[in-house]
């Protein structure tokens, strides 16, 4: 297995080649924030028949920066009677976990920030990170409002992570591995190879179709939920917690939980992309195949869970907590065990 | 069943208590009632199968100027007749029976006429202001209302 | 069990229907008017302005006689008129449309914050000088620039005019007082 | 969009960088103003009509918030009564700096209708805040809402930020002198 | 059921602290400046008390200052949403006090312009429902057709919103030449919207399960509590003024009264109120096409309206079918001018006494939608 990582290959296994490694996904990150920021305003303006921001840039598309640059400015506020340290460290904690989940995102086949064999795992572990930071600010802002966004937002992470991680687990189980570049060069090829039509190899995957197809939609679902979004935005909706648990963040701190949230969105877009469509492969075998198109195709696949979030979030009416959790144990569990059944007697046969 | 009929069928349960049928052909008839009973006279308008006035649909105070007026509409959704009940308390002591107990909607508008006029409806579970605020003074809308200068350090007059 | 499986059914189904709703509206014409640079009066569609609209009142001085019956139309209160009765042989200048004046008209101010729009002043006025236009972008930073005195604004009375013409009433008064002590 | 304008500043260097600084950050806050979803009376139906696709708030950069942190200026849109007065101090003090109020309509303005016979009524929500801009109207064109809106983006955009505290010294100074 | 009451017992004895909630005045979802003060075990709402008369703008002290044609525009300050079908009990009162007979344009032009509002009403209602479930997007396909309707009002009457268009013996003024044509394609696209809406949000399977049996309100609680309009309706009780006391030409047309019975859940939950005033409006709709076809286009809109209004002594209480409720003006006349008193029968406000009734036992994001499904307005309540 050759050493996945250009900027080791270039400069060699220094100090400077860590920095560089680490702050190429926050590059990456901060431009797809601003992307992901316009596009949301910008879809749900077009799926509501509106155009979205207009005057700042041609067609408003330097409304993000505006934003940056007016949160920047706004005064920070620390309510008197929050705790004050948990209150300051919560977006931090919180931002920390998301960008940590970044370190094996492999974008391309030359390139992972670290590539240890044990990627999903860690993915699903650092993701499970974050709630700490959403509970921490949702008590310590001692506003009933953002104790309960808060409480509801541990309550559905948690139950959500585990239809989440029953897909994993089959996911490991396909491809024999937790290492995330092993997965994506598994599905390499033609994009029937991809985990979502079964895997390489075999027409009897051909039966198998359906239970690959509920996986992947189980893990966008649970995916969804795990980054509050509509219809699982429940531990922020507005029409009941006013803003959930970031009722009393302001300024920079409630750009820090802003940025994550979109940062989250990435993350589970990749983790779909990568267990599921292939990660870096092309779709049409070697046609624009190679590292350089292999970050093309994997920021494209994920953008395109992306816009699948901002789609199903201008659409969908919320849940209610306990139909939450009745959609996480009663409907994805079993049938996730089903599948996951099911999707093991695939890889027996083959 | 047309209001004069109603008072008759009342002054022979209640008698004294029911005091005069007003007609006015521009206007609504009404009966005139005396308060002290009121609760009782509703009751019995509700359950009776003659009646059956199921319905309060407004309850207003009037500033008769010495007096204070309490006027009921009732309705039936049954036999699709209204009725409009009238009845005088004095100013100094504004007291009589509530509703509640025989239409639950009556709670509200007690409150409001209690908000607006002062008038204390005996046996209303929760007789405090509604529409003002709770540490309001005077009642708004009696004629010889004056607002006041300032509220929380806001002054209200323009 | 049964209904178990078509719950799910239906959850998964009607979410395909209504996002099939929400992306064939993402690539249709989108109905919205970029205000400044379309203006409601430019006869854009159908949604522009009826000439009819309710917006800023405007006062023709030329065509006011000062008759306050605006003001006493007015439910809010939001119209003060000051006049001052004219002396015989001193009448202000006609009315535009020709008719009589016998009040000279110092102030007239009507005070936007209070003004409801409800277009009954402009039905009260027996000259038609009070009529309700189009012109509704008058947004300003201080409320006092929101109350319009139309004399000055139009210039129909000069500060001077209004001191000289009170003088001669007064003035009249006086005489009119003395006569009527006299005659004892 | 005229960062570089202050370069005719005859201010100085100072002037160049500070006022190019402070014309970027200005842009940024009036380029992005997020409003708080806030609805008294009448007014808030039209304030609502504004946001809906035909006028489209969005368009200006303005991002509905729910919380007051968020928020950068809140629309009192309606009758603000002596009970709510107290509240929407409140909400207002809850607001982080620098935070803007549009008056919108004739009761916040000054009461409107209600402002001869109405004992509960706050005759003009300045009494309680500082307003920026004044809309007319009972209740204003949405059109009206959205020109209110470019003036308040308008005086955004005048701000001094960096230069305030000098002047505000100096006229203290010059004040103290004319005291003497 | 004695399993049930075990729970009840075990949970009783844990020691868990109630939290009291103040929800609102400034709160997304309380349609204006409501103050719900609730009580919450968990997510569970144990008791719920509405503190209201944030908006209270002293309507009946104002009445009693103004002249009858003053009090017009107050009138449609109150329920700011259906101003057109305030003013049509106040009118309609006057006039039978003044013995006025109106003409038969100016009744069906009322009779149009009502049921467009009530059209207008419900979009608003069913929109800021759907808010409050989360959906973003319904709302503001509503909006975009509720501009349609207030661009006809605007064009009759010249106000957007409030329109002092119905007057005591006629109208304001007379509708506009286009005014068929208007409508005609109004209505074309109201129901085109109402069928995807009807897609999109009512038949959604999460928006079921949200209103679907919550908020339940039996029938015979909801007499008791003086309830009206399409909440009564959608208990099940088919109460309508416009069928069952004919006020103006009302008997000419042919509509139905849907009720609520119970489709997807229990008769009288949230979801049944919705899709009462979802039906009504396809009823409004088919009103307003017979109008049209019968709309007599000759006459004079302000041939009787009276110069000065002067109302014989005496009282009335007149009343019509808001979109709300039974919305009624209690007018005292003592010969003068000016009232003597006037006094509303706000529906909004009775129908908001029930809520405590509706919302206890349920959860607290049910509360919002039940909160959303009485389809409130402050300006009602408070007066």
């Amino acid at each position: 297995m050759e050493e996945a990582n250009f900027v080791f290959n270039m400069i060699g296994e220094n100090w400077i080649a860590f920095a560089i490694i680490s702050l190429l996904p926050m590059i990456f990150l901060l431009a797809y924030a601003l992307i992901a920021i316009l596009g949301e305003l910008k879809i749900s303006a077009f799926i509501q028949e509106r155009l979205g921001p207009m005057r700042t840039g041609p067609w408003g598309i330097i409304q993000p920066v505006a934003e940056v640059v007016k949160l920047l400015q706004k005064e920070d506020i620390t309510p008197d009677s929050a705790n004050k340290p948990l209150f300051n460290l919560a977006p931090f904690i919180m931002f920390a976990a998301s960008y940590a989940g970044f370190a094996v995102i492999p974008f391309s086949s030359y390139f992972v920030p670290s590539g240890i064999n044990l990627g999903l795992f860690f993915l699903l572990a650092v993701g499970s990170l974050g709630i700490i930071g959403l509970l921490m600010g949702g008590w310590a802002s001692n506003n009933k409002y953002s104790l309960l966004g808060g409480l509801r937002a541990v309550a559905q992470i948690v139950s959500y992570e585990i239809p989440a991680a029953m897909v994993i687990l089959t996911i490991a189980v396909m491809a024999g591995s937790l290492d995330l570049q092993e997965i994506i060069r598994q599905q390499s090829g033609w994009f029937w190879n991809w985990f979502v039509f079964g895997g390489s190899g075999g027409w009897i995957k051909i039966i198998f179709l359906p239970f690959s197809f509920i996986m992947c939609i189980i893990y966008i679902i649970a995916s969804l939920a795990e980054t509050n979004r509509t219809p699982f935005d429940i531990p922020e909706g507005e029409s009941e917690l006013v803003a959930g648990y970031h009722t009393e963040y302001s300024g920079m701190k409630f750009a820090m939980f802003f940025f994550a949230e979109y940062a989250n969105m990435f993350i589970v877009s990749a983790i779909i992309t990568i267990i599921f469509f292939g990660g870096w492969n092309s779709p049409f075998g070697d046609f624009m195949g190679g590292p350089i198109w292999g970050v093309f195709w994997f920021v494209s696949k994920a953008f395109v869970f992306v816009f699948l979030q901002i789609w199903l979030r201008w659409t969908l009416p919320r849940l209610r907590v306990d139909q939450l959790m009745y959609v996480s144990w009663k409907v994805l569990l079993p049938f996730s065990f089903v599948c996951f059944l099911a999707l093991s007697l695939l890889v027996m046969l083959k | 069943m047309k209001p004069n009929e109603i008072f008759k069928e009342l002054k022979v349960h209640f008698g004294e208590e029911i005091t005069e049928l007003v007609e006015n052909p521009s206007s609504d008839t009404y009966i005139s009632v005396k308060p002290e009973k009121i609760d009782e006279i509703c009751r019995f308008l509700r359950d009776n199968d003659a009646f059956k006035f199921d319905f309060l649909t407004l309850l207003s105070g009037l500033d008769l100027k010495e007096k204070l007026g309490i006027v009921y509409h009732l309705y039936s959704m049954e036999l699709k007749h209204r009725l409009v009940l009238k009845t005088e308390v004095p100013k100094d002591s504004p007291n009589l029976p509530s509703l509640v107990r025989v239409w639950r909607t009556a709670d509200w508008h007690e409150r409001e006429a209690f908000d607006m006029f002062g008038i204390n409806f005996q046996g209303h579970h929760n007789l405090i202001r509604i529409l003002c605020p709770y540490d309001w003074e005077g009642y708004p809308l009696r004629k010889d209302y004056k607002e006041p200068e300032e509220y929380h350090g806001n002054r209200v007059p323009y | 069990m049964k209904d178990y499986f078509k719950n799910v059914w239906l959850g998964v189904w009607t979410a395909l229907i209504g996002m099939r709703i929400t992306i064939d509206h993402l690539f249709r014409k989108n109905v919205t008017v970029q205000y400044p640079n379309v203006h409601p009066k430019d006869k854009a569609g159908w949604m522009d302005m009826p000439s009819n609209a309710r917006n800023r009142l405007y006062v023709d001085m030329d065509e006011c006689n000062g008759c306050n019956s605006c003001a006493r139309a007015c439910p809010v209160n939001c119209i003060s008129i000051e006049t001052v009765r004219s002396v015989p042989g001193d009448a202000p200048p006609p009315l535009a449309s020709g008719g009589k004046r016998n009040l000279w008209v110092s102030q007239f101010e009507i005070d936007f914050t209070k003004c409801c729009f409800c277009s009954l002043c402009t039905e009260a006025c027996p000259t038609g000088a009070i009529v309700m236009t189009t012109e509704f972008e008058y947004s300003s930073y201080n409320r006092y620039d929101l109350v319009y005195n139309f004399v000055k604004l139009q210039n129909s009375m000069s500060d001077e005019k209004i001191a000289e013409v009170k003088e001669k009433w007064a003035e009249h008064q006086k005489e009119k007082k003395k006569e009527a002590v006299e005659p004892k | 969009m005229g960062l570089l304008n202050r370069l005719n500043d005859p201010i100085g260097l100072d002037g160049i960088i500070f006022g190019t600084v402070e014309d970027l950050l200005n842009w940024g806050r009036s380029k992005s103003d997020w409003y708080l979803q806030f609805g008294l009376a009448c007014c808030a139906i039209e304030f609502m009509a504004v946001n809906a696709s035909h006028f489209d708030m969005m368009r200006y950069g303005c991002i509905p918030r729910s919380s007051p942190r968020q928020a950068d200026f809140v629309i009192i849109s309606g009758t603000v009564t002596l009970k709510m007065a107290d509240r929407l101090k409140r909400v207002y003090e809850q607001m982080a700096e620098p935070k803007y109020v549009i008056a919108m309509g004739s009761c916040a303005n000054s009461g409107g209708p209600y402002w001869e016979h109405g004992y509960h009524v706050l005759k003009g929500v300045d009494r309680i805040l500082p307003v920026d801009v004044y809309v007319p109207g009972c209740p204003p064109r949405p059109e009206a809402l959205q020109e209110g809106l470019i003036l308040l983006q308008k005086k955004i955009r005048m701000e001094e930020i960096f230069r305030k505290r000098k002047r505000l010294a100096e006229e203290d100074l010059a004040n103290q002198m004319n005291y003497k | 059921m004695s399993e049930k009451k075990y729970i009840d017992i075990e949970f009783s004895q844990l020691d868990s602290e109630r939290m009291r909630l103040f929800m609102g005045p400034q709160h997304p979802s309380t349609h204006g400046v409501l103050q719900l003060e609730v009580e919450l075990d968990g997510e569970i709402v144990t008791d719920l008390i509405p503190h209201i008369g944030y908006l209270h703008r002293c309507f009946e002290k104002h009445a009693e200052n103004m002249t009858y044609p003053q009090i017009i525009p107050y009138i449609d300050r109150l329920d700011y949403i259906s101003s057109m079908n305030n003013e049509l009990p106040y009118v309609m009162g006057l006039e039978k006090m003044l013995d006025i007979q109106v003409s038969e344009k100016v009744e069906y032009i009322r009779v149009i312009f009502s049921e467009l509002n009530r059209i207008a009403n419900h979009q608003i209602a069913i929109a800021t429902f759907g808010l409050d479930s989360g959906a973003f997007t319904p709302f503001l396909y509503y909006f975009r057709d509720r501009e349609m309707i207030l661009t006809i009002f605007e064009k009759a009457s010249g106000g957007r919103l409030l329109y002092n268009y119905f007057w005591v013996g006629g109208l304001a003024a007379d509708v506009h030449p286009t005014f068929k044509e208007d409508i005609t394609e109004a209505i074309r696209i109201i129901r085109d919207t109402n069928a995807e809406i009807l897609n999109l949000l009512l038949k959604n399977k999460i928006f079921i399960d949200r209103t679907a049996n919550v908020g339940i309100l039996p029938a015979d609680i909801a007499i008791s509590y003086g309830v009206t309009g399409p909440i009564l309706r959608a208990s099940g009780i088919p109460l309508d003024l416009r069928k069952a006391e004919p006020y103006s030409i009302y008997e000419r047309f042919d509509f139905d009264i849907p009720v609520g019975n119970g489709e997807v859940g229990t008769v009288g939950d949230c979801w049944d109120r919705n899709i009462v005033r979802f039906r009504e409006m396809e009823e409004s709709c088919k009103i307003i096409e017979q109008a049209l076809k019968t709309f007599p286009s000759q006459g004079d809109v302000r041939e009787n309206v009276p110069k000065r209004i002067r109302l014989p002594k005496g009282e009335i209480y007149c009343k019509a079918e808001n979109p709300k409720g039974e919305l009624g003006f209690y007018i005292i006349s003592d010969g003068k001018d000016k009232p003597e008193r006037v006094k509303v029968r706000a529906p909004s406000f009775v129908n908001l006494s029930a809520l405590p009734e509706m919302s206890r036992g349920y959860m607290f994001a049910d509360l919002v939608m039940i909160l959303g499904s009485v389809d409130i307005v402050l300006g009602e309540v408070d007066r």
